[in-house]
């Protein structure tokens, strides 16, 4: 078999190469052979075709999202900030935490099981990849409208790639979301985040400095996973006889991953590692380029040493492999006996494929023949950057224009929020959660279905310094807040996220984000990019909450049929007594109930209007940011002084939801009264409010902190009862509000 | 008097072991770590086989890590009278060893399940439930999607002619075992199983909501102390 | 090099829900004339020898101790045609 | 009433974590001579009537659309003998 060598290259500069097949434009081809001075080998296109792809060089998003960078908040909290492999934060008490959360979309919609549990595998690997130890996992989950039926093969699909592999690996799944609308059939979003804890002393980065040190790639070996395109390549172009179509799957292996953190923390503590990096998309490509461009910017590898579950892959399919559950270090020479030992213990296969060099190139051979030879920050960082048009979409203004005002409002409230409780984005998601394992660890505070995760420190890694502070974590995004404004929408998914972290005493400080999208080659959602990136950064400032990394997701589209815009946005928060932390609901009876913040008649995009008229159309609710910061100063320092028995953020279904979900928390009912229109006040979805319940003697010192913040704060009534009663307007026991609750997503799925 | 020492095991893909050392410790126990590749009990007074997916469960759960080195040194002891308490994976590899009877299988629901469950001590005759009360209903999590208790009709009458079970579930059956069976206990009452994890029900502020599990680490405190 | 399989089912005794639910699923799906479904495990061994007698041997311990639990499934042990 | 098998394999090139998972055991449980093992899915699905050429095609169906994922696994179906 004749092997595409730099030599062949050379001697054969006009052999016509598949560029196309892989994605490439003429333009950036013509790029690569003008950095390398002829055309490149199979395997040196292989490397520029996935390292340019628009999933590896962000190449139509980068320059919108320099500005969460040239926006963002001065902030000290932040220790390493976006473009590694995740963002680190210090949380006090010489601790960081790294979170991150990245889509695995398509592949969900392929292989519902592999697609949403390689997901997990891929985010994990990243937060290792950092030094840390990975301590939870959360999912945001968007799904077809519930009945419909590639909604029952995808959902349960999803759902139990994420249980089956975040299980395994002793992760507690500590939050989410799942959300229905017909606009997601035929595009599932699956978004993982996974967030570790470190010592803010033991950053890893990726990086590979130090001529003479070794690369080592461990973990699984290299088989014909999701190498689609590099088969083209391997078979088309060089030799005759004809490759099998390869998969495009991926199968994930938790054992082996599992196998791999405890490995990796091992190596770190043995301080064996001098740079670290995961094998996501991209696999070998991306860990040697990006590894070999952040360091002293030289690296020889022989791809013959690379293990292979599949004996016949050739070197272009290896450099795309994405075989899951690999990560690749750099060690001292005098550090692979150590590194090897230890691997050895935790039965990780773990080989020497190459040297680091000061050659600034990044050089591969493969049967003793050099088939790369390129300068490797050109395919890591210097890929194709492009000012995409856009534009406001045709529809847009009359979208805006078509107001819920002239929907019929209802006659019977009570029969409304139950409409609402059973309907498929409101009703309880334990048939999800409770396939995910919240326990594991022992060390989650709050998990579904309060508002936000919440895990303690201290006890998170085996002998560590004591602290009393804990975590928080939320994940927002409304898919139909953003069709009708992605700027506004951008910024409502951020101030929920907030709100959610906040309610449960923990102060935000940092934000990662995924955004899915449909093409950015249509310039309509490019516009809906745009301005969601706009809203979300302008958004990040006034709240004073960096953006520490996320992912983007284009092309979930079927046809020229985009999915709503979605930017989904995680915000992590600090408290620094977790023993102080607010559970969610109504957890004892004779507490006093107050509604924070200002409610106005706000239903664009509500649940509302799209359970009980399947409408669209309009503005989503005023993003009053400087609202949602008072709000939060005054649920955190309330949580401080131990001021708060219960709490429960206002988003979808507004305060009628809200009550009755604080209801269900623990069975108690509640009496309340309301002082305006009673639709408006049950219904609207205003942000920027907050349910709380206080013991009767806080309630004066409670109100005079919300007053001193100028927080609106109204009381409402009193827990206790059997019953949820709205007086002079409704009454439902909270049996049957539970059984409307819980029973709806079994109803559908089984 | 040194603290009473209890074996934790680590299996490659076990997860709860950290909690359960730390379950150990609170009650003033000392927490050994096992290996699974050491021929090594370590001269431990008793062993907790924690939960998790030894093995990635691959084959069927516990069907591996039985033959592990560390299974060697301890089939025998546990035979010869050492206290040991299998929750979720340990429990299935405990019948998997042949310690105790039946088998644990697929959930009849096929889903994974995790929940707060309450269970019924059927049995305070053993090492790990003395400090229960007869009859007592506690709160535990469960978390598993093997864990559907099963026996032959003979294994079935015969555990319950002799008090074998020592926890049942009450308010559902998260799994479909026979006769509600969440836990077992060998003739001897050394070595007992349950599905439910104890160890994530022993501290207020995290893991379910109820203390119960801590009556398993006082009982072991209790047996080893009189001993 | 030769292939043995071993095909590892649940005795007739025991509940497998799998297959219950599958042959609750077919005439949903539009299949009738299915009166039971039972699920169960194949294992494909490849020998680095050939099959004979005392491989056999190997393999079917290695279906007794290992491959099947006997409490509650029943194993068969053949060489692939 | 005939019974009739489907076998559901992993396709060769998708990872088999479960087959590596056991063949990495064997050596360790002194078996030895075992190159490579790999796990599937066996499925005895009992027909009410005789296992025609219209119920043999039906059987096909339902591994193609329920028993098995063909984007990651093949299948064969035989009659019992
Ligand atoms: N896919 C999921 N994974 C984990 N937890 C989830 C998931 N979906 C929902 N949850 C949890 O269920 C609870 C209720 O969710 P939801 O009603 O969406 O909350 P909110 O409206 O406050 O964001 C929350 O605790 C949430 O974290
Ligand atoms: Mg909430």
């Amino acid at each position: 078999m004749t092997t595409d060598s730099v030599k062949r290259a050379e001697s054969t500069p006009d052999e016509p190469m598949p560029f196309a097949e892989l994605g490439m434009k003429q333009d950036e081809y013509d790029r690569v052979k003008e950095i390398l001075g002829r055309r490149p080998t199979g395997s040196e296109l292989a490397i520029y075709s996935v390292m340019w792809s628009e999933h590896c060089s962000y190449k139509s998003s980068k320059v919108h999202l320099k500005q969460f960078a040239t926006k963002a908040p001065k902030s000290d909290a932040l220790l390493v900030g976006m473009g590694e492999n995740a963002g680190v934060v210090d949380i006090g008490d010489g601790w960081a935490a790294t979170f991150k959360i990245e889509s695995h979309n398509h592949p969900s919609y392929v292989e519902p099981h592999q697609g949403a549990a390689t997901g997990v595998g891929g985010i994990v690997r990243d937060i290792m990849s950092m030094g840390a130890r990975p301590i939870a996992v959360m999912d945001a989950l968007r799904f077809g409208g519930a009945h419909q039926d590639d909604t029952r093969r995808v959902l349960p699909g999803v759902v139990e790639g994420i249980s089956h592999y975040g299980n395994c690996l002793g992760l507690p799944n500590i939050g989410g979301e799942v959300a229905f609308d017909p606009c997601y059939i035929g595009n599932p979003l699956v978004n993982a985040l996974c967030v570790g804890l470190l010592r803010k002393d033991q950053i890893k980065l990726a990086t590979a400095p130090g001529p003479g040190n070794k690369v080592v790639l461990f973990g699984a070996s290299t088989g014909p996973d999701g190498i689609g395109g590099a088969s083209v390549l391997a078979s088309a172009t060089f030799e005759d006889e004809s490759q099998a179509k390869r998969p495009a799957v991926q199968v994930g292996d938790p054992f082996m991953e599992k196998l791999l953190i405890e490995c990796c923390l091992e190596l770190y503590a043995a301080d064996v590692v001098v740079g670290i990096q995961d094998l996501g998309a991209a696999g070998v490509s991306c860990a040697t380029t990006e590894l070999a461009a952040k360091g002293t910017g030289g690296m020889h590898v022989d791809l013959n040493q690379v293990p292979l579950r599949d004996p016949s892959l050739r070197p272009e399919e290896i450099l795309m492999s994405e075989s899951q559950e690999r990560m690749m270090a750099v060690v001292r020479p005098s550090d692979i006996p150590a590194f090897m030992a230890i691997c050895a213990k935790w039965d990780v296969p773990a080989t020497v494929i190459g040297e680091v060099t000061d050659t600034g190139r990044l050089v591969m051979t493969w049967h003793g023949e050099t088939i790369v030879d390129i300068p490797p920050g050109t395919a890591a960082d210097d890929g194709p950057v492009y000012e995409r048009p856009f534009h406001e979409p045709a529809g847009q203004a009359a979208l805006n224009a078509d107001t819920p005002d002239a929907l019929e409002r209802p006659a019977d409230l009570r029969a409304t929020l139950l409409q609402l409780l059973g309907s498929p984005n409101l009703a309880s998601k334990a048939w999800v959660t409770d396939q995910y394992d919240r326990y594991v660890r022992s060390n989650t505070v709050l998990a579904q279905p309060a508002d936000a995760g919440m895990l303690r420190i201290s006890e998170a890694i085996a002998g560590a310094e004591p602290t009393t502070r804990g975590i928080a974590l939320s994940t927002d995004g409304n898919g139909r807040y953003a069709k009708l404004d992605p700027y506004a929408g951008a910024q409502l998914a951020l101030a929920e996220a907030y709100r959610n972290v906040a309610v449960t005493g923990a102060k935000p400080l940092a934000v990662t984000n995924c955004l899915n999208f449909g093409s950015p080659e249509d310039p309509e959602v490019m516009w809906q990019f745009a301005e969601a990136v706009r809203g979300l950064a302008d958004a990040c400032r006034t709240l004073g909450v960096p953006v520490t990394g996320g992912n983007v997701s284009f092309y979930n589209q079927t046809g020229s049929t985009a999915i709503h815009p979605t930017p989904v946005v995680g915000v992590l928060g600090v408290i620094d007594d977790v023993a102080k932390r607010v559970p969610t609901g109504f957890v004892a009876e004779g507490l006093r109930v107050a509604l924070l913040g200002d409610t106005a008649a706000e239903f664009g995009g509500s649940e509302w209007a799209h359970v009980a008229h399947g409408h669209l159309g309009g503005l989503p609710p005023e993003a009053d940011l400087e609202a949602e910061r008072s709000l939060a100063t005054v649920l955190v320092e309330a949580a401080r002084r131990g001021l708060l028995e219960g709490s429960h953020d206002l988003s979808d279904g507004g305060l009628a939801i809200a009550l009755a979900e604080a209801c269900l928390a623990r069975g108690i009912g509640a009496t309340v009264a309301l002082s305006g229109e009673p639709f408006t006040d049950l219904f609207s979805e205003s942000a920027a409010r907050a349910l709380v319940a206080v013991r009767p003697e806080a309630f004066d010192e409670f109100a005079a902190l919300c007053a001193e913040h100028e927080v609106p704060c109204y009381g409402l009534g009193v827990t206790g009862g059997e019953s949820l009663v709205v007086q002079d307007v409704l009454e439902v026991p909270v049996s049957e509000l539970r059984d409307t609750h819980t029973g709806a997503l079994p109803a559908i799925f089984g | 008097m040194s603290a009473a020492r209890v074996g934790v095991v680590t299996f490659p893909g076990t997860l709860d072991d950290q909690d359960a050392a730390r379950a150990v410790r609170l009650v003033g126990a000392e927490a050994v770590p096992l290996w699974h590749a050491d021929h090594d009990l370590k001269g431990v007074d008793a062993v907790f086989l924690p939960g998790g997916f030894s093995y990635g469960d691959y084959l069927r759960c516990g069907a591996i890590s039985r033959f592990a080195p560390l299974m060697e040194e301890l089939i025998p002891a546990a035979r010869a009278g050492l206290p040991v308490l299998g929750t979720c994976n340990g429990f299935q590899i405990l019948c998997e060893a042949h310690l105790l009877p039946g088998a644990l299988t697929r959930n009849a629901s096929l889903h994974y399940v995790c929940r707060d469950q309450r269970v019924r001590v059927e049995s305070t005759d053993t090492a790990w439930t003395n400090a229960f009360e007869q009859g007592q209903e506690i709160t535990l999590p469960v978390k598993h999607g093997e864990g559907r208790y099963v026996a032959s009709a003979e294994t079935l009458a015969e555990i319950e002619a002799n008090g074998q079970v020592v926890f049942r579930y009450v308010g559902g059956n998260p799994n479909g075992a026979m006769n509600d069976i969440a836990g077992i206990r060998n003739e001897a009452g050394n070595i007992v199983g349950l599905m439910p994890h104890p160890e994530h029900a022993v501290e207020e502020l995290v893991g379910a909501p109820s203390t119960d599990g801590l009556g398993f680490f006082t009982s072991i405190l209790k047996k080893l102390v009189n001993a | 090099m030769a292939r043995v399989i071993v095909d590892v089912m649940l005795k007739p005794e025991i509940l497998d829900p799998q297959g219950q639910a599958i042959a609750r699923a077919l005439p949903r799906l539009g299949f009738s004339g299915v009166s039971a479904v039972r699920q169960g495990k194949r294992f494909e061994i490849e020998l680095e020898g050939p099959a004979d007698d005392a491989a056999i041997a190997d393999v079917r311990k290695m279906a007794e101790t290992l491959l099947a639990n006997t409490v509650i499934e029943d194993y068969t042990v053949r060489v692939e045609a």
